[in-house]
């Protein structure tokens, strides 16, 4: 049972709190990612599950035992920091079994490993190279075969991927699942790339400021997002979210008056006003539209077009559209379906429906 | 990370040498507040009981203090301030431009560090006397004006200033002085603060130059006048030297104090590689 | 500044060049140039002090004679005589007396003795200067330590063999340290315990001077000197060091010059005792003279006249009596303690001078190696004394070696 | 990056003028008179072809000499590299309190002149009335003569230059230990590394370009403040016990007014300089790691 | 005529080409965009136009003069930089108004044209600020402000919002639209974002390795690339490249014989081979497709799915569609429209239509 627990985990440097009372519980074989804006605690939290930052207070427990004492090199935990922290004056082969020699295992059995390695990576033939001799991508595949050949039930990767370009990136955050599923280990990801979040992960906990906001499936978080933070966090263009008055089963969006199906009106219950939250992409510009409104700039990415709207409250409304699809130079508005719909409290930002 | 007992223990080889590196002081400080009696009766006890300002009194009434006290000031800061213009201009040419031979030229300025000075003391001194400057602070001056390690400095922290900023400011059709006075002049002002008081204090401390190039005591500065009182005919005079010492000391270490932080970043942040 | 002779005014400036630190006789200095001044009013003596004694002073002087500025009247040090002989441009004197003032042709026959006037003679018996200020060796004690010790201070050791005794005694009783010998970068002290014992420093052969210091009475006396350092009596140290050790009351005696007498008897916690300096049992008492006498660089005429009104007056009772007060030096000139009464004083009431005093007539030069490698051949010498001193080889093997050494270079 | 040459030559002027007048001609001077014999002051001088070499090569000096000088820079090597080396590292990587404090206290001596240093020692070092020697007396042990032995005088001159030096050595390589990223470090205690495998599989090679710069001002800089503490209180004794290939330069221009044999101890001194470049660039250099 | 021409232009250092005989017109008051990989020249070419590097051969003109060696600081451009190059030690206003003060103008002419700026771009109040007291988008706006003051016919711009996050680039970018509409200067504009070209360029120069691949309106290069190069480096995931094999009126994709239609058969001439190219969001996934594979791996963006198909030869598809338009899970592959193919040589590269 390789899993990873976080009960209550809080981190403190002097007076400020960095993480805040985090529970977090990462199953054997999953795949966890950390996802949040910068500065939110991400490393942090990674470095004290690796043992190399003190736990202020709360429970770490790896395996059921409780880890908060025992020192990083002592906890079997392979971790891939953002900079890779290649040792520049060894070869990839010397890095790579630098942690093996360590343990002083039988060179039959470290050559078998870092062998096996490298042939996944697909980095035989390099061994000699020097990590200054290797390009981005190829110092990023050295720092995951050092994580690999130690065998270790548990991997940290601090933004692995952060310092590759797109092409890259996908290529290697491929490679980085294949990888998992080989080996299996229990895996936190630190990333602050959503493209890197839902492709990777089985679940994502999203941090805002040291708190933990949200943590489930892509799906769920895409599709269902706790808050109003979250809403806006993930996305590009991100959750459309404004402000709706409520009067009995009407609801006033953009000043256009809706009328919101009994379902819904369970769900905001007595209140006078609501934040609705729409994707961009659950959007579709119309001649005769629901909410009326008047488009302001349309940016053609290629793929996709993202129209940006404004209603008569001055609100603006992201919608992409994916352009052969619908004429939208006539556009008087935009519709939606209102399963889509998200309904978040205004003050505390929750959504009403999860 | 689990932070042991035993990780204070690397203390203590620490306070050793603090120990090893401020007795020195300590010893002239006390020594110096102490009469010639107390000094050859408690040279361990640190504490001048009583302390007396003897030392002191000599120093300032009998002997032309303020002339020596000037005289060093004079050599200082003439070679802190020129030092720094012939360092800063050199570093700058090393920048800005791009010439033939321009690392050629750069090691040979910065191997010039590596030369010992005793080497080259006979023919500056032949040549100082020939010129007739033997004797007057220019004597002392003169080859001091330019520095190896100055250089070095001044060319590390430049490099720290982004090219792109110097870009911008040609564009903006800045001339080369422009660049210099508006640019990065005021960018390296921390740096090039701490590398004069560096300068300073060399210049301050120098004793083997001055000492073949000054003969007249109305020209002495304060290392030399130390000398006057320590191997002398009559005997050597602890107290007072050690009070003269105090003096000669003091700018330096007041300095010191005053820009240490500067002083040791710049120190650090140079990079220094062989 | 280096202002150069220059008459301002009818004024004729000239330079006198002085060792005198500011801790010893340097205000004394100042004292007389004022006094000279004042009393000159057509000459003005400009004082200069020299750092690093009379090595200092010589750089010194050949920079500026190199650079064409000599000075006019300068302290040289004895053991400087022939280099300066040698290698300076040097004023005689006698014949500006001759040609400025032929009423003061019996000036030197009148003040000196011969033994002290030959003092300032080349080996070939040129007067190149005049006597100014002697020093000789003496032993200083410390009474307390030999109190201490069981001996008494009252009757010091007056030969080499009861010095020793007497430091082993002070070593075995107190475990103080009983005897140091001035180490500077000279062999002044040296030279005495050798002449004492009745060796020579240089000799001559056929004319040339060579090493005569590989006899076996110089050894015997040097091993004397290193057999004390080696039981443990005696200190091998560098001179600061030494006097430090005879300060902190950690040395029972040491031998120097009689010029540290005013110094000592101020920074020692017990009353400094000078005893005279020991002879060899059935030897005389030889004692080179330290300090220095007065030599002239004038070029022309109205300085070298003006500086011969100088070294007059520097040389008179009352100047000496106040160079004699103000540094410690012995006055060279004769019946001094009858034509000065300040001086007759000073005798009276410091008997440490008086023991000093005592062994003029014992006065013999200062050895001075010549040639272009003279300097380095003292050099040897000072190493060779360190070598003795740490007990590396005995005193005739290490005295031998350096003799053939001192002779290839002389 | 701009090309006007001649620009750049006139803000290179002053720099260049003072070196060539002030280090470079010295050099060839030296050079010239090293095959004369002179005293400083006589107007004539004497060429006497390669007699000054030839009188150093067959003196025993010149052994005792170079042996002295490398006796001193490795005494100065271990108190000033290696010392500052093992500190850096405590400082940079050890403790985590009081850095500061011990980085600005153990600077400080460098900023005070060698001139007090040197007579402080002097004091510090007395036989017989020494701290020191209160000290070891206390313990029962003899002071030793510090200053008057072969050997032990060296390694008392070096205690003085050390003292001057180390804080400045600490700082440079103070710099490069806290230059090596912490990730690093951490990567490898992840590996269950020790302090010492730390040491001496990441910090030391990743330094070791500033090692190598601390090691060669450690020497340059080392053999140049000698000059103060030996011209001051040893004058090169005893029995040249404390002269060195930089002193012997001094010592014969300016104790013995011989220009020729200074200057040309003054080449030798210069060859063997040049001889620890090049020794350093061919052999030293291999095994640095660079990172650039 | 305040246009930029470049004529052969090359550019080497020692005996590396970086600038390979660049060719390139912009006219005035246009936007062009230069677009590649890192190091394919880029910044290069920028500051040989701005004078700080030497042009190696070639004609640079401005405004119809020869250009080539004229001062940088009598050129009168204005360009920013990718780091801003703000002066850290001057305020915004000192920033602003430094060439000027340089170009010894009348002060009351300096404050009115920095006064003017700055409320343009919405920094008024900001003039005592130092730029580290600024946020990255803050400091854009100055380094902007301080191109704008000089009226400069020319802009040239290096990656200026290559150091934003996310959020703040596409508000930027689209000021940065805004106020070119206002100045119309001719403007070069650097980068390697291709959101970032596709939204702001009336042309984009797609470089690599020093040499010019495409010239043209973004949806030129975007429908009809130039070659396969452009074809791979634009659009994420980038078009669909797999090699036909042609046999009289049939291509073989995937080992599936599909009819050519006439008109493409002219283009393609006698050839027997082919790389064909599909966008993947102009692929369909069908039940009965034209094209049959097998899905591979499906990464769900949220707003986009991306389906990796297996084609029968190994070669690999994407295929990007919206998810809630198609049931993609009995997916057999994929189908597309004749139209919305290119046709490249295998040996060259060149689009065989264009
Ligand atoms: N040693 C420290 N002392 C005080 N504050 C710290 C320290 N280390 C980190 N912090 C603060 O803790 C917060 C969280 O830092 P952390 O590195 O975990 O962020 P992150 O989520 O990894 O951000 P990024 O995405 O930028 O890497 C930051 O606000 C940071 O300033
Ligand atoms: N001074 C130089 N000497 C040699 N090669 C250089 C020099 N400057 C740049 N290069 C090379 O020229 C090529 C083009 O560089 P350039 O900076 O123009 O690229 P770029 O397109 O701006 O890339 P990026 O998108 O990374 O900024 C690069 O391969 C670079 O290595
Ligand atoms: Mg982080
Ligand atoms: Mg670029």
């Amino acid at each position: 049972m390789n899993n990873i627990k976080l009960t209550n985990i809080c981190k403190a440097y002097g007076e400020t709190v960095v993480v805040n009372n985090l529970n977090l519980e990462v199953k054997q074989g999953e795949r966890l990612i950390l996802l949040g804006p910068s500065g939110c605690g991400k490393t942090t939290t990674l470095r004290m599950i690796a043992g190399l930052e003190s736990i202020t207070s709360g429970e770490l427990e790896i395996s059921g035992k409780l880890f908060n004492t025992i020192p990083p090199g002592e906890r079997n935990i392979a971790m891939v920091f953002q900079s890779y922290a290649l040792f520049p004056h060894l070869t990839v082969w010397e890095n790579i079994i630098f942690g093996l020699k360590i343990q002083k295992l039988p060179s039959e059995e470290i050559k078998k490993r870092a062998a096996k390695a490298l042939e996944i990576l697909n980095l035989t033939g390099y061994e000699s190279y020097r990590p200054k001799e290797l390009s981005g991508g190829q110092k990023q595949r050295v720092a995951l075969c050092r994580a690999l050949v130690k065998q270790s039930p548990y991997f940290l990767l601090d933004e692995p991927l952060s310092n590759l370009d797109a092409q890259l990136r996908q290529q290697a955050r491929t490679e980085l699942v294949k990888i998992h599923e080989i080996y299996k280990p229990t895996m936190i990801y630190v990333t602050h790339d959503q493209v890197e979040a839902m492709t990777v992960a089985h679940k994502i906990a999203i941090l805002n400021k040291g708190t933990l906001q949200q943590i489930g499936t892509p799906k769920e978080i895409y599709n269902n997002p706790a808050n109003t933070f979250v809403a806006g966090f993930i996305g590009t263009p991100p959750m459309n979210l404004c402000k709706a008055h409520l009067l009995y089963d009407k609801i006033f969006i953009g000043n256009e008056c809706l009328v919101l199906p009994e379902k819904y009106r369970e769900v905001v219950k007595e209140r006078s006003t609501v934040v609705v939250g729409i994707r961009p992409e659950r959007c579709t510009l119309e001649k005769s539209p629901m909410v009326e409104a008047k488009t302001v700039f349309v940016e053609d990415l290629g793929n996709q077009r993202i129209t940006r709207l404004q209603l008569k409250t001055g609100e603006e409304i992201y919608v992409s559209t994916v352009d052969h699809k619908y004429s939208f130079a006539l556009a008087q508005g935009f519709s939606f379906e209102w399963e889509n719909v998200c309904f978040f409290d205004v003050g505390s930002g929750k959504n009403l429906i999860s | 990370m689990k932070i042991s007992k035993l990780k204070n223990l690397w203390h203590l080889p620490l306070l050793l040498a603090i120990l090893v590196q401020f007795w020195p002081l300590v010893f002239m400080i006390s020594t110096s507040f102490k009469d010639m009696n107390q000094i050859f009766q408690a040279s361990l006890n640190p504490l001048p009981l009583p302390p007396t300002l003897v030392n002191y009194e000599t120093v300032l009434n009998n002997f032309p203090f303020f002339t020596f006290l000037n005289n060093t000031l004079f050599i200082a800061i003439f070679i802190t301030v020129i030092k720094l213009v012939t360092s800063v201009l050199a570093a700058f040419a090393f920048v800005y431009y791009d010439f033939k031979y321009k690392e050629v030229i750069f090691n040979s300025m910065l191997l010039t560090f590596f030369i010992p000075f005793t080497v080259l003391i006979m023919p500056n001194y032949l040549l100082m006397s020939k010129l007739g400057l033997l004797n007057t602070p220019w004597g002392v001056i003169l080859p001091q004006l330019v520095d190896g390690m100055g250089i070095f400095l001044m060319r590390q922290t430049m490099r720290g200033i982004p090219k792109a900023l110097l870009e911008a400011a040609v564009l903006e059709n800045a001339s080369p002085l422009q660049v210099l006075y508006k640019v990065i002049l005021p960018l390296i002002r921390p740096s090039a603060t701490a590398i004069s008081i560096f300068f300073f204090i060399d210049a301050w401390n120098e004793y083997f130059w001055p000492l073949l190039v000054l003969q007249d005591k109305g020209m002495y500065t304060l290392p030399l006048a130390l000398q006057m009182f320590i191997s002398a005919e009559g005997g050597s005079e602890w107290g007072i030297a050690m009070a003269v010492a105090m003096l000669t000391c003091l700018p330096p270490l007041i300095l010191y104090f005053v820009s240490q932080r500067f002083i040791l970043n710049t120190f650090m942040q140079s990079g220094v590689k062989g | 500044a280096q202002k150069q002779v220059k008459s301002t005014g009818g004024k004729v400036q000239i330079q006198y060049w002085h060792v005198a630190a500011e801790s010893f006789g340097g205000a004394t200095v100042k004292e007389l140039v004022a006094d000279f001044n004042k009393s000159h009013p057509n000459i003005e003596v400009v004082a200069k002090y020299n750092p690093d004694m009379y090595k200092g002073l010589t750089q010194n002087l050949q920079a500026a004679i190199a650079a064409g500025k000599s000075p006019d009247v300068v302290q040289m040090g004895w053991s400087y005589l022939n280099y300066a002989a040698d290698n300076f441009k040097y004023t005689d004197i006698a014949s500006v007396i001759a040609k400025e003032e032929p009423k003061d042709k019996d000036f030197f026959t009148k003040n000196f003795l011969p033994n002290v006037l030959a003092l300032a003679q080349t080996d070939n018996g040129k007067q190149i200067g005049v006597p100014y200020s002697i020093s000789v060796p003496v032993l200083f004690i410390n009474p307390e330590l030999f109190a201490k010790a069981g001996l008494d201070p009252q009757k010091p050791p007056k030969t080499w063999q009861e010095v020793a005794a007497a430091a082993k005694q002070i070593k075995e009783k107190t475990g103080d340290v009983g005897f140091f010998m001035q180490e500077y970068a000279d062999n002044w002290a040296q030279q005495a315990i050798i002449e004492s014992n009745g060796g020579t420093m240089l000799k001559k052969v056929d004319g040339k001077v060579k090493a005569g210091f590989d006899t076996p009475e110089a050894a015997a006396a040097y091993q004397l000197l290193a057999d004390m350092v080696e039981n443990g009596s005696g200190l091998h140290a560098t001179n600061e060091e030494g006097f430090q050790a005879f300060l902190s009351g950690k040395v029972g005696m040491v031998c120097t010059t009689i010029g540290k007498r005013a110094n000592f008897e101020k920074s020692a916690k017990f009353p400094v005792m000078v005893a005279r300096f020991p002879v060899f049992q059935g030897k005389p008492l030889k004692v080179p003279a330290g300090g220095n006498f007065l030599m002239m660089f004038s070029k022309d005429a109205a300085k070298q006249k003006a500086a011969w009104e100088f070294i007059k007056y520097l040389e008179s009772p009352e100047a000496m009596s106040k160079w004699s007060t103000g540094t410690g030096y012995l006055p060279p000139i004769k019946n001094i303690e009858t034509r000065s009464t300040v001086f007759k004083e000073l005798v009276k009431n410091n008997k440490n001078v008086q023991v000093a005093l005592s062994s003029m007539p014992s006065l013999v030069k200062w050895a001075s190696f010549p040639g272009t490698n003279g300097l380095q051949a003292e050099q040897l010498l000072i190493d060779a004394r360190d070598i003795i001193l740490s007990g590396k080889d005995s005193a005739a093997n290490v005295l031998k070696q350096t003799a053939d050494k001192v002779n290839s270079l002389l | 990056m701009h090309k006007s040459n001649w620009q750049a030559w006139l803000f290179l002027l002053p720099a260049t003028l003072l070196f060539l007048i002030f280090f470079y001609r010295p050099l060839i001077e030296n050079l010239y008179l090293s095959f004369f014999q002179w005293n400083m002051i006589s107007p004539t001088m004497k060429f006497v072809g390669i007699t000054n070499y030839h009188s150093i090569f067959v003196s025993a000096e010149l052994l005792k000499i170079f042996f002295n000088t490398i006796f001193l820079v490795f005494i100065l090597l271990i108190l000033n590299f290696v010392l500052p080396y093992i500190y850096s590292y405590i400082l940079g990587h050890l403790i985590t309190k009081m850095q500061s404090f011990y980085r600005s206290a153990l600077f400080l001596p460098s900023t005070i002149s060698l001139a007090v240093a040197s007579i402080i020692f002097l004091w510090f070092y007395n036989p017989i009335a020494g701290p020191l020697s209160i000290i070891l007396n206390s313990i029962g042990l003899e002071s030793p003569r510090w200053f008057k032995e072969d050997g032990l005088v060296i390694i008392a001159i070096a205690t003085i230059i050390a003292w001057k030096s180390f804080g400045y050595n600490l700082i440079v390589m103070l710099a490069a230990m806290v230059a090596v990223p912490k990730e690093l470090i951490e990567a490898a205690k992840l590996e269950n590394a020790s302090n010492w495998i730390i040491f001496k599989r990441i910090i030391l090679p990743m330094t070791s370009p500033t090692a190598l710069y601390v090691f060669t001002i450690t020497v340059v800089f080392g053999l140049q403040y000698m000059l103060v503490p030996v011209n001051m209180i040893t004058q090169g004794g005893p029995n040249q016990g404390s002269s060195n290939l930089v002193y012997i330069v001094y010592q014969y221009a300016f104790v013995f007014f011989q220009t020729g044999k200074s200057a040309a101890f003054a080449v030798l001194t210069m060859i063997f300089y040049v001889v620890i470049l090049v020794a350093k660039y061919k052999f030293i250099d291999k095994k640095v790691h660079y990172e650039n």
